[in-house]
């Protein structure tokens, strides 16, 4: 398509060239496509497409390297899609639109952050790791030890790491909110950014409000366009007229945590 | 190059691909794949009198070679629309079909009114909403003749009625709308179906169903499509689970004068670009000079 | 080991999966795979009271996530059933639901005269065949209740009459079977669907139209099984794209006291044994101890 | 499943050893499986499942070697189901039922049989050759020479071998009728066996009655079960009571050519 250069999206089959596979059931990919890398910031999705599904699967950009022209993706198989997707090999080619949505709000790289994952959730947090360097605090949470994920690269952009585990098999035994509420009680953080299950993202929300701590966080809801055409992929805001209906895909992934209606 | 123009609702539709209404929002966002002007024309998202939110929970889900949802028809008013959207879709260079949704009769009536007084080209009357809470007009024959000539009186501009899939006896509602004074028939629109999470044991969908589209019900729309073309006179626009040029010329060779793609264009954003530019393609290769010589051209045994 | 036991139709299911009709021709190709005694039940071949030699044409082909069909309900007939087949069946250690099909009320009580003087345990009055000239009796409520009546009065058999999809109001269906003296129903029959082969300019089927079946139409078999559950009191068979425990077991929730597989056993010739095996797997793992606790089970929002 | 070595039937995922492109979008493929090499016999089918298809697609076995444990197939790419099918390599398993249907009926060794082929019906007159030896006439017919395959594998068995091409670009222009009826006029055959497109079929089937030579087809029908159970592989047979409606699957797809109803 020859328009395709002026316009905002891109959909095309881009080369794997990395696959690892991170943990059980957790796997890397590599994807060479200078029209993303070019243009993604942290945060952002992209949308995949795989033969046999009706519909795309969103899956955060994890890390970008503009150099490389690469992007990379980290996911859990969980069901029928991303088990196709876990089967796709070196050498093949994935069917991508992206970047998608609002990537985190990026301050100067000399603020003090906090950057926050949960589970599946910690590969946003790579890219924001390598932007915001040692000025960034790394909390990771995970149900055990056998899901712990990406901490050597996290302790190559900072010293300051913290892994939290359900049930203490590794790090602290507990919850993301332990270290995050220390680390909140002990010093000012200009921004604290999180991706993870509801209700994890919930509870920082809770805390960061108490501390008065600017949060962003990165919501996930089923989807059909990705794009913001089709309403399918609803986050309840508060605005001055009430509860709004946004869209993740378009108004999100990322919002601020203080507009995110948690009740419903 | 055949010439792919079709007349139908007063306006040359420059190819018969239409962006069917709900997955394409208001044009703005699949404008960053490609112009709009491309397309044959597009119906809006189903629009109301009123802003609304649409539904609670999860709206969308996968099902083999389809998709389930219910968005509650969420969007932000017709005032809205008339004021911010309707506008710049006329910019555009396509056909807009303006797609109208309500709960009752006074409420189509008020938005229609309004709808009047702008230079909105066409009104797709939306009496199949498979999300809206009770029985949409579009399930028997005589509210949907009710309801077409209500709207009918109200306005002068081409107005199309879109049909529910929901329904026994399709050819009949087809003609009650033909009765009620339509200049078209847009069908078929989401199935109703349902999925059950068996680990919650609840509904999938807060509406506990919802509408059903995708390659999947391609067989049972243009079924649909054939008894609805066989039993009006008027045209009619052929939508559901069309993902190909293939399924496109199936649509039109069963009757239909202009197809509707929709929620294909999920999959893959340029379904509708190439579709059009395959059934070019296929024109050229069967010797079809003009597209208007495949509607309708399924010949029965 | 959950108790899989259902007990219908004046019979015990040892599971609630049941082959259903036309699949499964009398049982004696599959047979080769497993031991019909594996299964709940099983439902014969549509049977008529004359031998028919069936559709013209092909009868089958591919749709995404279905198939379309058309055999016109070629069997032997009733007597040759009865001589032939019946006795064979009766050895076989599982329920057997003979199904019936018939194009007028005559032939369908000559057909039940002939079977109440056998041992067939169940009939399965089939009201809904998408491949027969004129319209099936199911697809409205006064006929479904008319014939189900007449079937009633001439046999004490247990009966259960298997419906349209192809109607817009499947409970009020459902209740005129009930009304009429059913004491199950099953559904749903094929949907009627359509393919044209476009190169041709034909329909792929000779009848035109034939049965859409499959994984594709899971969605609104569900939803009208749900609707079925819901309008009646006697048991429902739900019938339609369950190819996994996961789909059977959504069918039961939705209110299904059995299923029956079809077409999935195409793709799979041990489709119905995983099912049951993985229905089984499930309940341990979920602490069901009785399959009947999930009858009906969904809780609606 | 226990119950499996005692039936009739197997369904299993079976390796695929051997994978051949022999002209442009025809392909072979050698498959491991003892279960079905040690019962096939020549003209009988397996039932192929392909991810994301609901029906199996039926495909011809076009060689068997019993001590390898292997069968052959080899199929033409047609539509999305053997397009998918040519997508399997070596290494992956393939989903199969077989075999299936009736074989061609076998004489004894020492008769003189002709084998006939159109285009992609050659592949099982592979299985027939090896076992009439040169005792065997092959006739094979393409549309072109780029069409032609299996020839050095016929003349390895017997040799007397001819092709037709349409176009004459190998061999005999014409159709296999034309060496057929020189070979019928010159000799007596005891058993003319034949598989290809219908037209040929019937043609074949005019000449062998003409000569009074006993001649065998093999049909094809769109399928659903594959085993007699559904009833949609029809064949009209010629029965004392008219015509009647059969089942490629079960009765066929070997038919006796004087008794197919080749009207309609
Ligand atoms: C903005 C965004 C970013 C995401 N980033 C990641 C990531 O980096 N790594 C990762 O592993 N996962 C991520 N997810 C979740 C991921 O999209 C789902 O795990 C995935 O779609 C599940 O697909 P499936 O086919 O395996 O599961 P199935 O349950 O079979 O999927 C059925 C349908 O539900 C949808 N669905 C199921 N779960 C989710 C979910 N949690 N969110 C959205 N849709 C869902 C699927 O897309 C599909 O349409 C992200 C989700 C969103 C919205
Ligand atoms: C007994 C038998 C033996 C066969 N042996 C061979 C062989 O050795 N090599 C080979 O290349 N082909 C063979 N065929 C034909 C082969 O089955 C079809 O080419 C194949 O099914 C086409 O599938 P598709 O998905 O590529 O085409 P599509 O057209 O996409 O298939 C759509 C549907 O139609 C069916 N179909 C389409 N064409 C045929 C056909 N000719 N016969 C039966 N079903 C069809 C498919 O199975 C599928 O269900 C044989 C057919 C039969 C019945
Ligand atoms: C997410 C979504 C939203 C839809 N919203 C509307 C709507 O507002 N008004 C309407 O008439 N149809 C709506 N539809 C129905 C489609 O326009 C179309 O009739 C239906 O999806 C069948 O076509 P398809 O299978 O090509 O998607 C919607 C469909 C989808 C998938
Ligand atoms: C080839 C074929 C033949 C069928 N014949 C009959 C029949 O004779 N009588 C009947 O009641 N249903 C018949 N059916 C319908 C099935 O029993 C079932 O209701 C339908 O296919 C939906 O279920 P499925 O999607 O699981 O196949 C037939 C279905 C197929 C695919
Ligand atoms: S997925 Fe369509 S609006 Fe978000
Ligand atoms: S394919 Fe089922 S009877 Fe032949």
């Amino acid at each position: 398509m020859k328009e395709r250069i002026e316009m905002k999206y891109t959909q095309g089959f881009y080369p794997i060239i990395g696959k690892e596979n991170l943990s059980r059931d957790i796997f890397s990919l590599t994807i060479c496509c200078h029209e993303i890398s070019s243009l993604a910031v942290p945060g952002q999705f992209v949308h995949i497409a795989l033969p046999g599904h009706s519909l795309r699967r969103p899956i955060s950009i994890s890390s970008i390297d503009r150099e490389a022209h690469t992007i990379r993706i980290i996911f859990a198989v969980k069901g029928t899609g991303t088990k196709d997707l876990s089967c796709l090999n070196v050498g093949n080619t994935i069917d991508i639109v992206g970047p998608l949505g609002n990537g985190f709000t990026l301050l100067g790289k000399d603020k003090k952050v906090i950057l926050i994952g949960g589970g599946i959730g910690t590969p946003p947090m790579a890219a924001m790791a390598s932007y915001y360097g040692e000025n960034a605090h790394v909390i990771s949470g995970f149900r055990d030890k056998t899901m712990v994920i990406l901490q050597d690269e996290f302790k190559r952009y900072t010293p300051n790491t913290y892994v939290c585990t359900e049930d203490g098999s590794e790090g602290i035994k507990g919850f993301v909110t332990m270290p995050l509420e220390e680390l909140l009680k002990k010093e000012h953080f200009d921004m604290v950014y999180a991706c993870g299950p509801i209700p994890m993202l919930k509870a920082v929300a809770q805390v960061t409000e108490r501390y008065d701590t600017p949060c962003e966080v990165s919501m996930e809801q089923h989807m059909g366009c990705g794009i913001g055409a089709c309403l399918v992929c609803t986050c309840k805001i508060k605005t001055e007229h009430g509860i709004d209906f946004r869209h993740v895909c378009k108004n999100g992934p990322v919002f601020d945590a203080r507009e995110v209606e948690w009740n419903g | 190059m055949a010439d792919l123009n079709v007349n139908i609702l007063g306006h040359d539709f420059k190819n018969p691909v239409i962006m069917s209404s709900g997955v394409f929002g208001y044009g703005r966002e699949y404008e960053e794949f490609f112009p709009l002007e491309a397309l044959g024309g597009m119906a809006t998202k189903g629009t109301t009198l009123h802003k609304r939110n649409g539904s609670e929970g999860k709206r969308i889900t996968e099902t083999p070679s389809g998709l389930l949802f219910s968005v509650g028809l969420q969007n932000p008013g017709i005032d809205y629309y008339i004021e911010n959207e309707l506008p710049n879709l006329l910019t555009k260079n396509t056909n807009i079909l303006t797609n109208v949704a309500a709960s009752d009769k006074e409420e189509y009536l008020q938005i229609i009114d309004k709808l009047e007084q702008t230079d909105a080209p066409i009104i797709e009357l939306n009496i199949s909403c498979p999300n809206l809470s009770g029985e949409p007009y579009g399930v028997s024959c005589s509210s949907t003749e009710m309801i077409t000539r209500a709207v009918r009186e109200r306005t002068k501009k081409p107005l199309t009625v879109k049909l529910s899939p929901n329904v026994g006896n399709i050819g009949e509602i087809a003609k009650a709308a033909e009765a009620g004074g339509a200049d078209a028939v847009s069908l078929i629109n989401a199935i109703s179906g349902m999925k059950i999470d068996i680990n919650t044991r609840r509904p999938f969908l807060r509406n506990n169903h919802g509408g059903f589209s995708g390659a999947a019900i391609f067989p049972i729309a243009l079924r649909m499509v054939w008894e609805a073309a066989n039993a009006v006179d008027i045209p009619v626009l052929g939508i559901g689970g069309i993902s190909s040029s293939e399924d496109a010329l199936q649509m039109i060779m069963a009757g239909a004068s202009c197809v509707e793609v929709g929620c294909a264009i999920f999959k893959d954003p340029y379904a509708p670009i190439k579709i059009i530019n395959e059934i070019d393609q296929w024109c050229d290769d069967h010797g079809v000079k003009d597209i208007n010589e495949l509607i309708g051209a399924v010949e029965p045994w």
